[in-house]
């Protein structure tokens, strides 16, 4: 067994809403390129294992592992596919080398959201098929019914909501791979128009195209890779109940549960005293809110009031989705996880640029995989 | 990242789609629970005694525990809004000219996600109890739409 | 550090059926209730799920893994859903192992699940979606033509006859009339059943191929200390093995599975195995069509290029013999619900080496088995190694 | 254990219990309607069709011709150096006598798909493709082919723009 697992490469496409110069193999290996290059390893050489993260509607190809292994440089070696969410796929390259088996495993995740042309018929075919379907309802109800419950509950409000895609996209001006920066104000994003009330169209991130791999390896292998091996202290993942009439509405369970398991192992007690910048998912605006309660870095009810007040902005209390998160990146879909990770990678190394937050040593990432599912994953690193 | 350019008349992209079309049983569960919304009008949850709790819909295992459940209740047909949402897009995502009100109404310890009707907008809110409204028998097929929607009580 | 050891504790599984009534919730459900029982364990006991499906087509559901979830036991615990094609059924049970070999959990869950059913009116219309979009499904290929063009390239490499091919279904099928859960079991087929069954994709008829079907399998994986305590039959995971070729399936020569070869070699190297042929006492090569078992005996060095045949036409395959080869009665017999199909195989594997698999039961008191699986474009070979 | 086991679960449907109307279902059809990036690669391969050319890339490193061409090569994971225009004619790697189309419709005439390796691509570099113009007992591994195009008017840049591949009669 192999205790200590570093990410010691990343390499990211940067994201857009449209990508017609390239097929997805194309796009996927000009990723794989820069965290091959960034991690000083050659993938035919020195890789071991590769993991990637995908699912076949998204794809519009069945069993779409059949496609993963040319372009990440992983034909005829052990690779396979989790049907997760990117943070699923870093777990899954962590446990991997953990097992003392292998030493450089590879995780690769992407979006190409804009060719699935029916994407919303696409995503209700996840909903169950006697009980849920014959109502031929899109999607984004299930996250109406959760929102309203969340605000019922915890008594955020509205502005609060909204607060969260003023900071996200006001952040994302500052990241070059971000392509829904803005600076708008609370007012602008409450008149734009209703998804599901109370869940407006503003507060809904937008899909994007991209890819991003990274590259983990064992300590032995790390120190030897990289001056800035970025540790894996804690990974976490877990899922509520897959039918909509048994879950919480007002909480996310899956996030919760993934942190405490991510906590343990990182021996962490007080999140918020141990954690310097968090990345968390953000698909829906309250989305945010609500997983930093999950996340157990403020009370319930209080995550919309520090947001309001700067305290998630940058440089402040607790920055929380310095890049922008997916209501300034994009949802990247399976994706998702990565683009948060990858973020932390940076803050970690010193290298997020015009956005760098000082004195960060360890960060965490999470994410949600989208209605209607309830599962979700936590990672916490560390420089 | 590549070293080869693109021949200038390629076509951008390929049109396609995925042919798939399901035909779904209602399995062990499903079966008697819709047979007796279809036939008696009734909704009917299962009680898992070790975790106690009420699943409705009824289902054939607890999933806490997964034993198999064999105790069936009847839970009325009256039930309170835990939460709802006012729907304004479409299922394949253009705007709808009227919002939905879609509700998860709350039985046991589960409950049904269904439309409510007889009622505008300004009168719902969380905690209201609101009852099925049922299809005439002769149209009920054995569906979630054998119940129309839900009304305030 | 040395590596954790794995064991096989408990299994369970439904009848393998051509239509089943359950969802695919509860059949995944029934194989993990089952498997729970078998070794007394309850969901408290269980830290982490793994479950294995092959396409989302075959439930008829996007984002099956997190569908199925509750009736694999998922609720509320580290869940994930891995596949690779018709692989996914015996990589199932290595992801429960990297699980628990990665010391993150002690005991695991794995279950698989497939309702081909579903998908209607015809499962294997399902496949046309597995080729490349672009240059391959305007074609309007379907399953059959993969399978029909690599058995006539492995048959013509090697001067292959199809009644040396129709020797393994006859021999499946009859061991699979044995089989509780079998759907085509049947102890009288003989080789001109195979042999004038109708031509479907010449060189592939009939009852060449497994059934689709439905069902789904449940095995308990546990640590050493915990296997211990729970069973004084473990059943070990002494190796484990999988690797995927390329994508670009029309630019491989087809006689040869060498990712299955890539993959046992990576399994043997795990479990010390220098000899194969001499150190496999039972092999489940994957079975879904009845040249696929010879064509996977060869990738797994436990015959010769070209020479599976002989190893049944001499008795060596036979249930008695000296390497009986699918005693389960393979998914020739006992049916092909996908991934299930594949975990199938390992559940076999487990009763055997226990010496619990009633009339199937290999004599001898066997020490070592291999499970294997295949799928995707010809692509993919996965291998578990068990042994007392 | 099973030997122990009795009774496994699972309950075996026929065709007639949904007509006679014995248990419940319900149908439904997925709208999946997809736009896919073609890229560099195949872009240029669908333009070549068009024009009555197979496309094939190659590989400087591992000195091979492939098709249909990539722009990465998936062995030295190295961008492919150029374009290669390949000849339409080529050999059958192995093939099969189909009488079930793709959503198991029963068919008299058998469909005869091929690997075909193309000349001009490295040995066993080939792509799948319908054989036509043949007598189904004439076929055989080894044999030549050469492609039938579509009138140059009616080709779309698709795969579709060959017809089929036909036996070059040996003069």
């Amino acid at each position: 067994m192999q205790e200590r697992v570093a990410i010691v490469g990343v390499g990211c496409t940067g994201f857009r809403s449209i990508t017609p110069e390239q097929s997805y193999k194309e796009m996927v290996y000009e990723a794989a390129m820069r965290a091959y290059t960034d991690a000083g390893v050659d993938p035919r050489r020195d890789v071991e294992s590769f993991v990637t993260v995908a699912e076949d509607f998204h794809e519009g190809t069945s069993i779409f592992d059949e496609y993963t292994p040319d372009q990440i440089g992983g034909a005829l070696k052990p690779v396979h596919t989790i049907t997760g969410d990117g943070l699923h796929g870093i777990a899954t390259a962590y446990m991997l080398i953990r097992t003392g088996q292998f030493d450089i495993v590879a995780i690769e995740g992407h979006s190409k959201a804009s060719n699935i042309k029916t994407l919303s018929e696409v995503t209700a075919y996840a909903q169950d098929p006697v009980l849920n379907r014959p109502l031929k309802l899109n999607s984004h109800f299930i996250a109406g019914l959760e929102m309203n419950r969340y605000l019922f509950e915890t008594g955020t409000s509205h502005e609060h909501c909204a607060a969260v895609v003023v900071k996200n996209r006001y952040n994302a001006l500052n990241n070059p791979f971000a392509p829904y920066g803005a600076d708008l104000t609370i007012e602008d994003v409450l008149s734009g128009s209703m998804l599901s009330w109370p869940l407006g169209k503003r507060e809904t991130a937008e899909h994007s195209d991209g890819a991003i791999l990274m590259v983990l390896a064992s300590e032995d292998k790390a120190s030897y890779l990289t001056d800035k091996p970025i540790w894996i202290l804690g990974a976490g993942w877990n899922n509520d109940s897959a039918a909509l009439e048994n879950r919480d509405w007002a909480h996310a369970i899956y996030a919760e549960e993934a942190a405490r398991m991510a906590y343990r192992q990182a021996g962490i007690n007080n999140p918020l005293e141990a954690i310097d910048i968090a990345e968390v998912d953000d698909t829906y605006a309250y989305k945010e809110l609500q997983a930093l309660e999950a996340l157990g870095f403020c009370r319930e009810g209080e995550a919309g009031i520090l947001t309001v007040e700067g305290f998630t902005s940058p440089d402040s209390g607790l920055p929380v989705n310095v890049s922008g998160g997916s209501l300034g990146m994009g949802n990247l879909l399976e994706a998702n996880g990565l683009a948060r990770a990858y973020e932390i990678v940076l803050q970690l190394r010193g290298e997020a640029g015009a956005r760098q937050v000082e004195d960060v040593n360890i960060g965490l990432a999470q994410s949600w995989r989208g209605v209607p599912s309830s599962s979700g994953a936590v990672l916490i690193l560390a420089n | 990242m590549v070293l080869l350019n693109r021949d200038p008349n390629s076509p951008i992209i390929w049109n396609g789609e995925l042919p798939i079309t399901n035909r779904y049983t209602y399995g062990l569960a499903g079966e008697k629970f819709f047979r007796t919304l279809k036939d008696e009008g009734r909704i009917l949850g299962t009680h898992c005694p070790h975790c106690e709790r009420t699943y409705v819909p009824a289902a054939i295992f607890c999933e806490r525990c997964l034993a198999k459940l064999n105790d069936w209740v009847d839970v009325g047909t009256t039930g309170e809004v835990n939460t709802f949402t006012f729907l304004h897009v479409n299922l394949n995502g253009s705007s709808l000219e009227k919002p939905e009100i879609i509700a998860f109404v709350r039985f046991g310890d589960g409950g049904l996600i269904h439309r409510l009707g007889d009622t505008n907008p300004d009168q719902v809110e969380i905690g209201m109890m609101v009852q099925a409204v049922f299809k005439p028998p002769s149209k009920r097929i054995g569906s979630i739409l054998d119940i129309d929607y839900f009304k305030p009580v | 550090m040395g590596m954790r050891k794995v064991a096989v504790i408990g299994a369970g599984m439904t009848k393998f059926v051509r239509r089943a009534q359950e969802t695919p919730k509860e059949l995944s459900w029934e194989a993990a209730h089952m498997a729970l029982e078998s070794c007394e364990m309850t969901m408290d006991d269980i830290e982490a799920v793994c479950l294995g499906t092959a396409p989302d087509a075959f439930d008829g559901v996007h984002l099956n893994g997190e569908y199925l979830s509750d009736g694999a036991g998922a609720w509320r615990k580290p869940y994930m859903r891995s596949y690779v094609g018709g692989g996914t059924g015996v990589f199932v049970p290595i992801q429960g192992w990297y699980h628990i070999a990665s010391g993150l959990f002690d005991v695991v869950m794995v279950v698989a699940e497939e309702k081909m059913s579903s998908y209607y009116p015809h499962a294997q219309a399902a496949f046309l979606t597995i080729f490349d979009h672009t240059t391959e499904r305007p074609l309007k290929p379907n399953l059959l033509w993969i399978f029909a063009l690599e058995m006539n390239r492995y048959m013509t490499t090697y001067g292959i006859s199809k009644a040396d091919i129709a020797q393994v279904a006859v021999q499946h099928k009859r061991n699979a009339a044995d089989h509780p859960c079998a759907l085509l079991g049947d102890a009288n087929i003989t080789l001109d059943d195979i042999l004038n069954s109708e031509v479907l994709a010449w060189p592939v008829q009939r009852f060449d191929v497994s059934p689709v079907s439905d069902g789904a399998v449940a095995v308990i994986l546990a640590a050493e200390h915990i296997a211990k305590r729970i069973t004084d039959k473990p059943v070990w995971i002494e190796g484990v093995g999988w690797h995927l070729d390329t994508a670009y399936w029309t630019n491989r020569d087809l006689a040869y599975p060498r990712y299955v070869e890539y993959a046992a070699r990576m399994a043997y190297d795990m479990a010390g195995i220098k000899e194969p042929r001499k150190e496999i006492n039972i092999a489940e090569p994957y079975d879904p069509f009845d040249y696929k078992a010879l064509h996977h005996l060869e990738g797994l060095q436990l015959a010769e290029r070209g020479k599976a045949p002989e190893l049944y036409s001499d008795g060596t395959a036979s249930r008695t013999g000296n390497m009986p080869v699918c005693p389960s009665g393979g998914l020739l017999g006992v049916g092909n619900p996908i991934a299930a199909a594949g975990l199938m195989k390992i559940a076999e594997l487990f009763w055997q080496l226990r010496g619990e698999a009633g009339a199937r039961q290999v004599p001898g008191q066997p020490r070592r088995g291999l499970a294997q699986a295949w799928g995707d474009l010809m692509q993919v070979g996965t291998v578990v190694i068990m042994g007392r | 254990m099973t030997a122990k086991i009795k009774e496994f679960p699972g309950i075996s449907l026929n065709e007639q219990d949904f007509v006679d109307g014995k248990i419940l279902y319900n149908f439904d059809k997925l709208n999946g309607l997809y736009a896919w990036d073609t890229g560099v690669g195949i872009g240029s391969y669908l333009a070549s069709l068009k024009n009555g050319v197979i496309l094939g890339s190659h590989c400087n490193t591992c000195r091979k011709v492939v098709v249909p061409p990539r722009t990465i090569c998936e062995w030295c994971f190295r961008p492919m150096d150029e374009f290669v225009p390949l000849k339409d004619t080529g050999i059958v790697n192995t093939f099969s006598l189909c009488y079930v189309t793709w959503d198991v419709k029963r068919i008299i005439d058998p469909e005869i798909p091929a690997v075909i390796d193309i000349d001009g691509a490295s040995p066993m570099h080939g792509i799948m493709h319908m054989l036509g113009e043949v007598d189904p007992k004439e076929v055989k591994i080894g044999m030549r082919v050469q492609a039938v195009w579509k009138p140059a008017k009616k080709r779309q840049g698709s795969i579709n723009d060959i017809l089929y591949f036909k036996p070059i009669k040996e003069e």
